[in-house]
């Protein structure tokens, strides 16, 4: 399967979300340049972290606006996976791909730090490979992380499982302690209504070799191999 | 030579603002003789920020002279933008460290910002990808709001700039003293990869080449910051606040990206950034390198304000900008690649046969300076070196006339005092806030005795450390400086590294005061005999001078920043107890020396005494032996004794990682005769405290080393507390108590203070 | 053809978390600013723009506040009249 | 005592690099508002607060934005006149 990994100006995970995927997950990767229209062909597309336009204003407000995100979004729309990791899940709350917003962390602190999140829906493109209730170790690293939306949509998300991680302590509860932004009800990451746009927070790209402290965010990348071979 | 004549509006130059350019009278008549002629304006300026302390060294050149620099993997020494060592494997690794400390005495989120950002720069324009930042930070007492403030600020300044950059920040160190109360420390760090062949240097080269700009606009900021880092911290400096530079993450990463796609695209011959005293500092020192002639028109300088002089755009200090010296005919080329990373590139000037520095704006020349004499030419001062008495009779002081205080008969009560100590608690307050996963090559990262990153498409890894204890420095110049060398080695070592090279950091007062050179001779010197006896030479540095809030001067700070090498990734170390049964060992001797301790600081408020005696043989032996063991593979555990003694190093390796924490069985009432507060908080050096599966091996290699090396206890992960039997006690520390002191201190601290949400360290900090 | 300077406020949603405000409302408290009961932190913008009249000039901040001055999800935003620069 | 809204701006100091209008116009640009030819982005700070008469609560709010709301060193402040919320 071949993914594609956008760069923007400011993008600085790129290079760990493509060494994921060439190196670990055994897969083909391309970086799709942001001035560029083209996707190349790839299957999957990848948002990656980073300070997309030094994330002036607000994080993710002007890469949205950058030629190659028309194609991203009309790939989103054609039901085909986009990744939104950190800066690219607010690339694509700001493009519309999912609701809410993400907004400064409620301590006003960047946060950096190995959390846990728990997988609360294990039938997802992205999350088919995880048990319901699996506690991951994946690194953190943002200052505008706090998930916000309307109560209405929040109970939206809920109710129709598209909430895919949330925030938990080493016991698997959603204590306010376990959560590192003040995201509503802990939310980490959630996906699209068609379920084919995943943005979360926490950087599964990170935790993909102990070495590095956690492989728990392999399986992550696997599901989307499985679900499509299937 | 060009007849060059006082620009139209510029001022008149009289003795008055030849001293407000801080030249001496001596100096002023050293650059007539140059010139031959009475200097225009704009070559006051220039020079006065070229012969500042920051960029001429004048003060401290030949002494750092004496410092070792060779080494057969020493690729680069100093005189470069940062210097280079090769790890094998076609590799090498480029770094160095640099100050920012006044402009973040005035302003602390940007001038920490902007200091990171320069140091990046020295990195890249060396042709390396920037993998890891480090930092060593000193300040007042948190309990001073003001300092609260600085502390809060420079953090965030540090991490805001490199998160955004995307450069790990993976170790560095934090003091708290009265004596930096004014004067805080900012020392940034940069350590970059780069492929051998790719490496550059900033020497301007070929004659007809073209001088291109690149980057950020000039605009009118931080004009004189070189002579202002110069200078005493005073109300002169609160009348330069306008002047402070502010950075630009975004436009950095741009031109990082930009400028190592330029170094390999082959199109230019030199690469420079315009950090202190921007244009005129780089392009001199690129000319003098390269020992040819320049020519630069500062109306093809793109600016950010209209109207401005030769004089302000020459010394604007605008962050986010290079100068390179590109390949005749590939001006193009050049600014394609410029242009793909938003950035602008505008030929300024071009190399010349002609052995002249020369500056026109336009047609008419407005400054010229013989040849390369610019740079070369600056004075050079060996002042008068003299130790204070006062200081003298502190060392000699006798730390044990220090009585107890009744509270220490409880040594679990002292233990806590030094555990909350904000110079030892644990500083993850600051480094939660710096991203130190990104480009996912850190193995170990902050906390750690040093920082581990694994070398991509290798079985390696290097590690990465600074140190200084200037409590020390201050006592003993010449033993502190040995030790600040030896305390870095011995931290690479733990986590399984061969101590390789230093960069270092001077930060001292003001070299005009005898007792304060003396200081700095001494600590060099001190340097320079523990750099040959453990064979990490010196490839570079900075000095920071006049570090002086009104009156006195801050603890002499040469920080070191220690690079290492690991030749299999099986042998990082980490520093706190692994594994259950574990038995623990103690490499090196137990002196029980109290002089300079933090115990004395904390529990007395006392500093005097003769510091630790550094016995660099020892160290050499101890750093071996532990090596050894390591690479034997009998290691689980690795942690040195530094900062509150061996009873602090104890407490550390059980609750450090506090998510692990587990207890230990000790018994060090073997030690008969020395107090306890010797045992426990003597700050005796070479000394490892290391957990094995298989003490008798560890204990036979230390023996063949010559080294003394002891059984000390076991490790109990599953008991809650640690456990020392001393000469005359026993200590039972619960492991949450011991916790709670090293982990919630400085957080607590700065919970209470309103001064971390000033609005300047609310100003952007985004997503990751 | 004329340059217009347009100001533009942008402020959280009411009835969203305000961070910042509570922050700041807290450290003014613990400087003594005990009068303080409520403060709300939004951002200024000011946008310096050629326009035909002050009326085009306002419409045309207005799309960019809708388009990316403002999120819509979490912001409010308010246009104060142009005036010549 | 009655309670006043005072209003207050913040913007970056002239002559300081602005790093977030610079971004902020180049963005405006590629959106084609070519019109654009400068863009400052400041804070907008809201204070309520309690005090005897309007004069009064415009004093104290010029402290807070010397103490803490402004940064002395990079940023410039402008309080409004103060309004009985
Ligand atoms: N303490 C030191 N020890 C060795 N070399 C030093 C020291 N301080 C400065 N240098 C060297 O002098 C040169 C100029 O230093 P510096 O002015 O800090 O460089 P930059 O122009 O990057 O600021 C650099 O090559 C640096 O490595
Ligand atoms: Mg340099």
């Amino acid at each position: 399967m071949k993914f594609g990994v956008v760069t923007f100006p400011g993008s600085n995970c790129d290079y760990d979300a493509f060494h994921a995927i060439t190196e670990i997950l055994g897969e083909e990767a391309v970086y799709l340049w942001h001035k560029d229209h083209d996707l190349q062909g790839s299957d999957v597309i990848i948002l990656p972290g980073g300070f997309s336009y030094g994330d002036y204003l607000r994080a993710g407000a002007i890469a949205r606006f950058s030629p190659i995100m028309q194609e991203v979004i009309a790939h989103a729309r054609s039901g085909a996976p986009v990744i939104g990791i950190c800066n690219g899940f607010q690339i694509a709350c700001e493009a519309g791909l999912l609701p809410g917003a993400l907004m400064r962390n409620s301590h006003l602190q960047f946060v950096s730090a190995q959390v846990i999140v728990r997988v609360e829906s294990a039938d997802t493109l992205f999350t088919n490979r995880y048990e319901r209730g699996d506690l991951l170790r994946i690194p953190v690293a943002h200052g505008e992380g706090r998930y916000v939306a309307s109560p209405d949509v929040l109970d939206g998300l809920e109710n129709e499982g598209r909430v895919v991680f949330r925030y938990a302590d080493a016991k698997g509860n959603l204590s306010s302690d376990a959560n590192p932004n003040g995201s509503e009800r802990n939310i980490a990451g959630i996906v699209s209504e068609g379920g084919n746009v995943l943005g979360m927070m926490p950087h599964p790209e990170r935790a993909c070799s102990p070495l590095v402290g956690s492989s728990d965010g392999i399986r992550l990348f696997e599901s989307i191999l499985a679900r499509v071979a299937a | 030579m060009a007849h060059v004549l006082p620009r139209p509006g510029d001022p008149a130059i009289t003795p008055a603002l030849v001293a407000e350019h801080g030249l001496t009278k001596a100096e002023y008549e050293r650059l007539v003789a140059m010139l031959g002629r009475a200097p225009t304006f704009t070559e006051l300026g220039i020079i006065s920020a070229l012969w500042s302390e920051h960029c001429s060294y004048k003060h401290s050149r030949p002494v750092l002279k004496t410092l070792p620099t060779e080494a057969p993997y020493v690729l680069q020494g100093p005189g470069e933008n940062a210097g280079v060592i090769s790890i094998g494997d076609g590799l090498a690794i480029a770094f160095k460290i640099e100050s920012h400390n006044h402009p973040s005495a005035v302003e602390p989120y940007q001038g920490a910002a902007t200091g990171v950002g320069g140091i990046l720069r020295d990195v890249f324009t060396m042709g390396a990808r920037p993998i890891a930042m480090l930092n060593s930070l000193r300040f007042g007492s948190l309990d001073n709001s003001r300092v609260r403030y600085l502390f809060a600020g420079v953090v965030k300044g540090v991490g805001d700039y490199g998160n955004c950059v995307g450069i790990p920040t993976v170790a560095g160190e934090i003091v708290f003293d009265k004596s930096y109360e004014g004067n805080p420390l900012v020392n940034a760090m940069c350590v970059g990869l780069l492929h051998e062949d790719d490496l550059i240097r900033a020497k301007a080269e070929g004659v007809g080449n073209p001088i291109i700009a690149v980057g950020a606009r000039t605009g009118r900021d931080g004009i004189h910051g070189a002579s202002f880092a110069s200078e005493d911290l005073s109300e002169a400096s609160d009348a330069k606040r306008p002047r402070i530079q502010v950075g630009d993450p975004f436009t950095e990463k741009l031109l990082l990206e930009a400028s190592l796609e330029l170094i390999k695209s082959g199109h230019i011959v030199a690469i420079q950034d315009m950090g202190a005293a921007g244009l005129t500092s780089s392009s001199a020192e690129m000319a003098e390198r390269g020992d040819v002639g320049v020519t630069i028109d500062v109306t093809r300088v793109p600016t950010r304000e209209s109207g401005m002089s030769p004089y302000e755009i020459l010394l604007s200090e605008s962050q986010e900008r290079m100068l390179v010296v590109a390949k005749k005919g590939h001006e193009d080329a050049v600014r394609e690649i410029l242009v793909k990373w938003d950035l602008t590139a505008a030929v300024i000037g071009q190399v010349i046969a002609e052995p002249v520095y020369r500056v026109t704006e336009g047609a008419t020349v407005v400054a010229e300076f013989p040849g390369s004499r610019l740079v070369t030419d600056c004075p050079s001062y060996s002042p008068e070196a003299r130790e204070s008495d006062a200081i003298k009779a502190l060392r000699n002081a006798d730390p044990f006339a220090v009585a107890e205080r009744p509270e220490e008969k409880d040594s679990l009560w002292t233990l806590e005092q030094l555990l909350s100590a904000p110079t030892i608690a644990s500083k993850a307050w600051a480094y939660r806030q710096y991203d130190s996963t990104v480009r996912t090559n850190t193995v170990i990262g902050p906390g750690g005795d040093a920082a581990v990153l694994r070398i991509r498409g290798t079985n390696k890894a290097i590690a990465v450390k600074t140190d200084c204890n200037g409590r020390y420095v201050y006592l003993d110049p010449r033993v502190g400086g040995r030790i600040a060398v030896a305390e870095a080695a011995r931290n690479v070592a733990c986590t399984g590294a061969r101590p390789m090279a230093i960069t270092n950091c001077l930060n001292f007062g003001n070299p005009t005061r005898p007792e304060v050179f003396y200081q700095f001779r001494e600590a060099v010197a001190g340097m320079g005999e523990a750099c040959r006896a453990l064979g990490t030479p010196v490839t570079g540095g900075n000095v920071s001078l006049y570090n002086e809030s009104p009156g006195r001067a801050v603890y002499p700070t040469p920080v070191i920043g220690m690079v290492g090498l690991i030749d299999d990734l099986a042998h990082i170390t980490r520093a706190t107890f692994q594994r259950d049964g574990d038995a623990v060992l103690l490499f090196g001797e137990m002196r029980g020396e109290l002089g300079g301790s933090e115990y004395l600081a904390t529990i007395h408020d006392q500093v005097l005494g003769a510091p630790p005696e550094c016995d660099l043989d020892l160290e050499k032996a101890v750093i071996d032996a532990l090596l050894e063991a390591i690479r034997a593979g009998v290691v689980s555990s690795a942690h040195d004794c530094s900062d509150g003694g061996l009873g602090v190093a104890l407490a550390e390796c059980c609750v450090a990682d506090r998510e692990n924490a587990g207890g230990a069985d000790i018994d060090l009432s073997g030690w008969r005769g020395m107090p306890n507060r010797a045992v426990l908080f003597g700050e005796s050096q070479a000394r490892i405290v290391v957990s094995t599966s298989d003490p008798a091996r560890v204990l036979e290699i230390a023996k063949r080393a010559g080294v003394s090396c002891a059984r000390i206890g076991t490790v109990r992960r599953k008991s809650d507390s640690l456990t020392i039997k001393l000469p005359d006690s026993v200590l039972k520390a619960p492991l949450v108590r011991l916790a709670r002191a090293f982990h919630d201190t400085i957080p607590s601290i700065m919970s209470r203070t309103p001064e971390h949400t000033t609005f300047d360290e609310l100003t952007q900090v985004a997503a990751h | 053809m004329a340059k217009f300077r347009i100001a533009v406020h942008i402020t959280p949603r009411k009835g969203l978390l305000d961070p910042q405000g509570k922050a700041v409302t807290d450290a003014l408290h613990t400087l003594g600013f005990q009068s303080v009961s409520n403060v709300h932190v939004g951002r200024y913008i000011i946008v310096e723009s050629d326009s035909h009249d002050a009326i085009t000039a306002e419409e045309t901040v207005t799309e960019m506040c809708k388009k990316l001055l403002a999120n819509p999800v979490t912001e409010d935003f308010e246009i104060e009249s142009a005036v010549h620069a």
